[in-house]
């Protein structure tokens, strides 16, 4: 069963890297970005065209996460920043990122084609024992990625400028902005963090199972916003621990009731979730003054 | 037995007693106002009364019956309606059917009723719509009543959450700085429409900074400061008590 | 009035009558090929219409059928039932259409075959496999194998052809997955071997740990895979990994160009029951082969072979008939015997082809025939 | 870039509401026309095709009626109804196929167990406001979905349900071809429409509005927020069944992936564009968003692009709606009321209120 633990904890991982997105997008704006599924496989074929300009693994890597964080700027600028200026409804902001969506997958779609492509394979050398426990490399490659890129994230939140700044905004944007702080600017940079952390999912996602295809944010996107929703939406610590019970949750689902309960597991914690603890396990409580 | 008696009401937020033990009493047809510096728990008070806030300890009689703790629901029904601090009308919903929600609870027809539209339904629509007409021809609302909440005046919207309070058929009405923001002259007109409503039959509970609308309209006045009753009575003695002016113009050390 | 309808209801009425005005067209014979452009199962479509158009091409340049010069109408029903009825509907009342090559799942087939059948034009499916999908009615026909005929082949390939005991069945939650999954389950135990272990996975699944984890565990030596290569190929990957020794056995739907891509050396001596062998020597598939990699750049998949002989029957039984009427063709269809890039096609009553199999595997990167 | 867009814009904007007042001004001649077109449509529309569209355009109406009354009227974003009308296609599929159940008798029965569905999903739910609900409506129709494709021994798993019949009258068959679905489309269209009006103009649909513009504000004046929300939950759950059982009938094939995500949004889209808060936007909306697809057939893959390029640029320039926002035209009171009447004795005083009431 140790074998189930270690599938569930990459899975767990991956989820955490999309869910950060989620939370920090959430955190800033109170908005949850549909689009971002999307641009987590914009990410991953980001990464395989430029795997395909003979580029190695990783500088495509890297190029897929500038490329995918500059997407995720647009994205706010051209379709959200008019309606935050326009002062429209929250419902307006959740359309426009479901049709953002559409547009990012069906482009996809276009230019790559919707069949399954191969991607090269990332630090494959097949087992590795570490502590006693045959792991596969590629897996134990995901887990200490994830790792790093998270206390990166954490690091810049809690301990930069940027960061305050970001979670000053969180906290009540109009104060933010008598403070001086340009509230565009630092949505705008939540927003690349956003689609780099989206793009380096995507792309140790495909590096693991090799495969690519335009449709692979749609369910993945569910998947890691309900482990954003588990760990506390907006919390980041909460989508990595999220992550990981999902994760988990999900590969012991597929080994013990069979593969196809595997997707149901997400939405049935998500549901136990939102009715039990809305916040979240680390969520806390917004209370709307009368 | 006084119309609405608050016995040693208090609300804690943590450790702080927003409201700390108040106790008054309101008889039928008295305009009672509540005066107090900004953050004296005036509000808190109200929201205790209509249910928004649970109390911490304390009692409300309202009519001989206990209504504290019981939800907002079941206050308006026996009949305390209250306007907000910062209008809370409903934005785009016409004038018309802003005064038609609060005679909700009114509304006595079944799910089937509307259904089938039946004559019980079609009375009752008629009926509440004439009397909605009523109401706000006489604040002078009349012609605005195919306009939109949003697109009013500010004056005007506020007398049109007054108007909302009298539709729910309330026996008390509390108004929370209802003068706030207007020029001498709309708070002038207030002054009448709130004397008109006295001359009715209604209570009134007013919070108001305009000094000048609460020493003439007041039949007596209550000043609450840090969450403490300091002092009660009238108009003319609460002008002259040295803890009122004390708590409104700083302690003299 | 109680009832209140907005005027723009009638607007958009005429928008949408005015703008699909049907093209009368006397001179030329019309064939549909309808399938998904869109969405995940888009290369399935674009391979029907690919193949359609080939051979329409082949017999435009021969004078087209009876003189009259033939044209190809694709439709993109996106893989739903709602799209592909609809279709049907606009395909039924355009009188110019004479046969229909497609819809590519079963149940989008089997939502639209009502229609089909209603006005009477026949319909081939190149890919439909559900069991009662014919029985619709006798214009419903499929150009596919069959799916007990061809569970047989597979099952023989695991326990003849490998010689193994020990089978393990992984199959993708569809109808067709469903469907083929339990048909082999009888015919490995009829044919004398054991089933071990029964796996079923959504389609989309990419982590097969917890399966092969079972299936090993179970002991299986072979494993049959009801599933498309989007499934195989990661599935082989990650068993090969655990056991480099698994075999595999395939179906024909899997057997296509993207498989060796993706699975690289991992999908080495796979084996597959197919109706189409692109390195067949039989020379007309060797000509399909050339002509297609040629216009289209990459190798034909077996669903896009039997798409291409689907619009070879529909203009033969023309011809046969000597007359364009879609009566005549369903009439022509159940007497034809069409010798075609998939092997001879020959109709039983159901309106299900009958096929010969051949036997192949992927040996040093390349799809091979076994003398069975 | 940006300008230009802006000025063609609004021309687009002036030429929405120009032609909407038009429409408003006119109500009555436009009914009249409407009725006998309707009844007209089947024998002139050029082919069978086009008699489909109108009829899915129909149900989708349907759907976006009954969405319209959670999320265009009492404001909760709900993306997941597109597990109600798998409810009600399944239940009606099931009962006709297995125990040959006449459609009249199963289209009822689907539509309340599809109210059930609405009451499971309302009453927990309900507490949550804004995103979470739109995220547990989501979760909820993605489990339905699963219940659905596993639950092989009803609903036959993947392999879907297949020949259901079509709807009969006393053995008489209703088909496209003798326009007996379109009928009873429009039959199902105007007891929707009449429901949803009925509910609208009562203290029902104007406690829902309350509920959308200021719940708290709603609660204080004594609307009981959770049982309206749950009660307009309840009811649009009822008519997404209704439109599911009979979509079930008029394809005679249904599978699990009918009912995905994208057809909840395709619903959602449709009360926006139309308008939400509104009736009549609901058949604008759901007229341009079905008929889109097939007029736009000539794009092939662009289709999707341009589909969700319309919803951004909805919500950029006109949030509202089509017909959504302020109406130019006045209120209308319920016929009776007299506006002008002198009251000869003094206003609203408390006694004058209940002699009123006694009065009448």
């Amino acid at each position: 069963m140790i074998e189930q633990l270690l599938n569930g904890l990459a899975l767990g991982m991956v989820y955490a890297l999309i869910a950060v997105g989620y939370s920090l997008v959430f955190g800033v704006l109170r908005l949850v970005n549909f689009s971002h599924g999307s641009v987590y496989a914009f990410g991953a074929h980001m990464a395989l065209f430029f795997v395909g300009l003979q580029f190695g693994v990783i500088p495509a890597i890297v190029f897929s996460i500038i490329l995918t964080g500059i997407l995720d700027i647009l994205i706010d600028k051209f379709s959200l920043a008019p309606l935050r200026k326009k002062k429209s409804k929250g419902i307006a902001a959740l359309i426009t990122t479901i049709g953002i969506a559409y547009i990012i997958q069906n482009l996809l779609m276009i230019f790559f084609g919707s069949q399954t492509k191969p991607f090269p394979a990332i630090f494959d050398y097949g087992y590795v024992t570490v502590l006693g426990i045959s792991i596969k490399s590629t897996q134990l490659f995901i887990l200490v990625v994830s790792l790093i890129l998270l206390a990166i994230l954490t690091y810049v939140v809690k301990f930069t400028k940027i960061g305050l700044s970001m979670r000053a905004v969180e906290q009540n944007q109009k104060a933010a902005s008598l403070m001086g702080i340009n509230v565009n600017s630092v949505i705008r940079f939540t927003f690349f963090l956003g689609g780099a952390s989206a793009a380096i999912a995507g792309s140790l996602i495909s590096g693991y199972y090799q495969v690519v295809y335009p449709n692979m944010g749609f369910l993945a996107g569910l998947k890691a916003f309900s482990a954003a929703v588990l760990g506390g939406i907006g919390v980041l610590y909460g989508s990595i621990v999220g992550g990981l019970v999902v994760g988990v949750s999900e590969s012991y689902a597929a080994a013990l009731l069979g593969g196809s309960y595997r997707d149901a597991v997400a939405f049935i914690i998500l549901i136990i979730v939102l009715l039990f603890k809305p916040t979240g396990l680390f969520g806390k409580k917004d209370i709307t003054k009368v | 037995m006084a119309f609405l008696e608050v016995k040693g009401v208090s609300k804690h937020f943590g450790g702080l007693a927003a409201v700390d033990k108040v106790s008054l009493e309101v008889n039928q047809g008295e305009i009672i106002s509540v005066i107090g510096p900004n953050g004296a728990g005036k509000t808190t008070l109200f929201n205790m009364l209509t249910g928004a806030h649970a109390l911490t300890e304390g009692e409300i009689i309202f009519d001989g019956e206990p209504i504290h703790n019981h939800t907002p629901q079941e206050i308006v029904e026996k009949g305390l309606a209250r306007t907000f601090q910062n209008i809370r009308l409903f934005p785009e919903l016409r004038v018309i059917e802003n005064v038609l929600i609060g005679m909700h609870i009114h509304t006595q027809y079944s799910f089937l009723d509307i259904l089938f539209r039946t004559k019980k339904f079609r009375k009752i629509e008629v009926e509440k719509h004439q009397r909605a007409i009523d109401i706000l021809d006489s604040i002078g609302l009349k012609q605005q009543v195919h306009n939109y909440a949003v697109n009013l005046p500010y004056g005007d919207q506020r007398r049109l959450e007054i108007a909302r309070a009298i539709s729910t058929n309330a026996k008390i009405l509390l108004l929370d700085e209802p003068a706030a923001g207007m020029n001498p002259q709309e708070s002038e007109e207030l002054l009448e429409f709130i004397k008109e409503l006295r001359d009715q039959g209604y209570t009134i509970i007013l919070i108001e900074h305009d000094m000048n609308v609460v020493m003439n309209i007041s039949d007596r006045i209550v000043v609450i400061d840090y969450g403490k009753k300091i002092a009660e009575g009238l108009p003319e003695d609460i002008a002259t008590n040295k803890r009122v002016i004390e708590a409104y113009l700083g302690r003299s050390e | 009035m109680k009832k209140r309808m907005s005027f723009l209801l009638v607007f958009v009425l005429l928008i949408v009558s005015f703008l699909s005005a049907c093209q009368k067209g006397s001179d030329t014979v019309k064939i549909a090929v309808v399938g998904p452009l869109t969405g995940d199962f888009a290369e399935y479509g674009t391979g029907f219409k690919n193949a359609v158009e080939l051979m329409v091409k082949k017999w435009n340049d021969e004078g087209g059928v009876l003189g009259k010069e033939i044209k190809v109408v694709a439709y993109d029903d996106k893989n739903t039932g709602e799209e592909a009825s609809s279709i049907a509907e606009k395909i039924v009342s355009d009188k110019g259409i004479i046969g229909v090559v497609g819809h590519f799942a079963s149940g989008v087939c089997m939502a639209a075959s009502p229609t089909y059948q209603e006005s009477g034009i026949v319909e081939i499916s190149p890919s439909a496999s559900h069991p009662d999908y014919t029985s619709e009615g006798d214009y419903i026909f499929r150009n596919n194998t069959v799916i007990n005929m061809e569970a047989k082949v597979a099952a023989d390939l695991a326990i003849e052809t490998l010689g193994k005991k020990k089978v393990g069945i992984l199959s993708v939650k569809t109808d067709w997955g469903t469907k083929t999954a339990e048909i082999t389950k009888d015919l490995v135990v009829k044919g004398g071997a054991s089933v071990v272990a029964c796996e079923e996975v959504v389609d989309g699944t990419l982590d097969f740990s917890p399966n092969i984890t079972k299936l090993n565990d179970a002991g299986a030596e072979v494993i049959i895979v009801a599933a498309m290569y989007n499934i195989l190929a990661p599935f082989a990957t990650q068993y090969k990994s655990v056991n480099p020794n698994i075999e595999l056995v395939g179906f024909s739907n899997a057997y296509s160009q993207q498989l060796i891509e993706l699975a690289k050396e991992n999908a080495e001596n796979i084996h597959f029951p197919t109706i189409f062998f692109h390195a067949s020597e039989n020379e007309q598939v060797q000509q399909f082969v050339k002509d297609y990699e040629e216009k289209y750049g990459q190798m034909p998949s077996s669903l896009t072979a039997q798409a291409y002989d689907s619009a070879g029957m529909i203009l033969t039984c023309i011809k046969n008939a000597d007359k364009v009427s879609r009566e005549a063709i369903k009439e022509e269809l159940t007497k034809l015997e069409y010798p075609g890039v998939t092997g001879v096609t020959k109709y039983d009553d159901l309106g299900d082809a009958i096929k010969k199999f051949t036997k192949v595997k992927v040996e040093n990167g390349q799809f091979v025939e076994i003398d069975n | 870039m940006a300008k230009k867009l802006a000025l063609k814009n609004n021309t687009i904007v002036d030429w929405i509401s120009k032609l909407r007042n038009y429409y408003y001004a006119h109500k009555k001649v436009f009914f009249i026309a409407l009725a006998v077109l309707i009844v007209l449509t089947p024998y002139i529309s050029p082919s069978q095709y086009i008699l489909r569209i109108i009829i899915m355009v129909g149900i989708y109406t349907i759907l976006a009626l009954a969405l319209g009354l959670v999320t265009g009227y009492t404001g909760q974003v709900s993306l997941g109804h597109a597990s109600f009308y798998a409810i009600g296609a399944y239940t009606s599929a099931l009962l006709s196929t297995h125990f040959g159940l006449n459609f009249f008798i199963t289209v009822p029965i689907s539509a309340i167990v599809a109210a059930i569905g609405g009451l499971l999903l309302g009453l927990p739910t309900l507490r949550l406001s804004g995103t979470y609900l739109a995220i547990a409506t989501l979760g909820f129709c993605e489990v339905v979905r699963m219940i659905l494709l596993n639950w092989q021994s009803v609903t036959n798993g993947p392999l879907g349900v297949s020949k259901i019949p079509r709807p009969s009258i006393f053995g008489y068959e209703l088909t496209l071809a003798n326009n007996g679905l379109y009928y009873l489309m429009i039959v199902l269209l105007i007891l929707t429409t009449a429901c949803m009006i009925a509910i609208v103009r009562s203290k029902m649909g104007r406690a829902l509005k309350a509920i959308r513009e200021d719940e708290l504000a709603a609660t204080m004046m004594g609307i009981k927020t959770t049982y309206y929300k749950v009660l307009a939950f309840v009811i649009s759950a009822f008519f997404s069944g209704l439109a599911g059982a009979f979509y079930a009938h008029l394809i005679r094939y249904i599978d699990p992936n009918t009912f995905v995500f994208d057809t909840s949004i395709m619903i959602l889209s449709i009360v926006i564009l139309g308008g939400m808060g509104t009736i009549n936007g609901m058949f604008l909306g759901s007229a341009l968003l079905v008929s889109f697809p097939e007029v736009l057939r000539f794009l092939q893959e662009y289709r999707f692009v341009v589909y969700g390029i319309v919803l951004v640029m909805m919500m950029r320039f006109r949030p509202q709606g089509i017909m959504g926002g302020q109406k130019k035209s006045n209120y209308q009171f319920p016929s009776g009321t007299i506006m002008n009447r002198n009251t000869t004795q003094t206003k609203f005083s408390l006694s004058q209120e209940n002699s009123v009431e006694g009065g009448v």
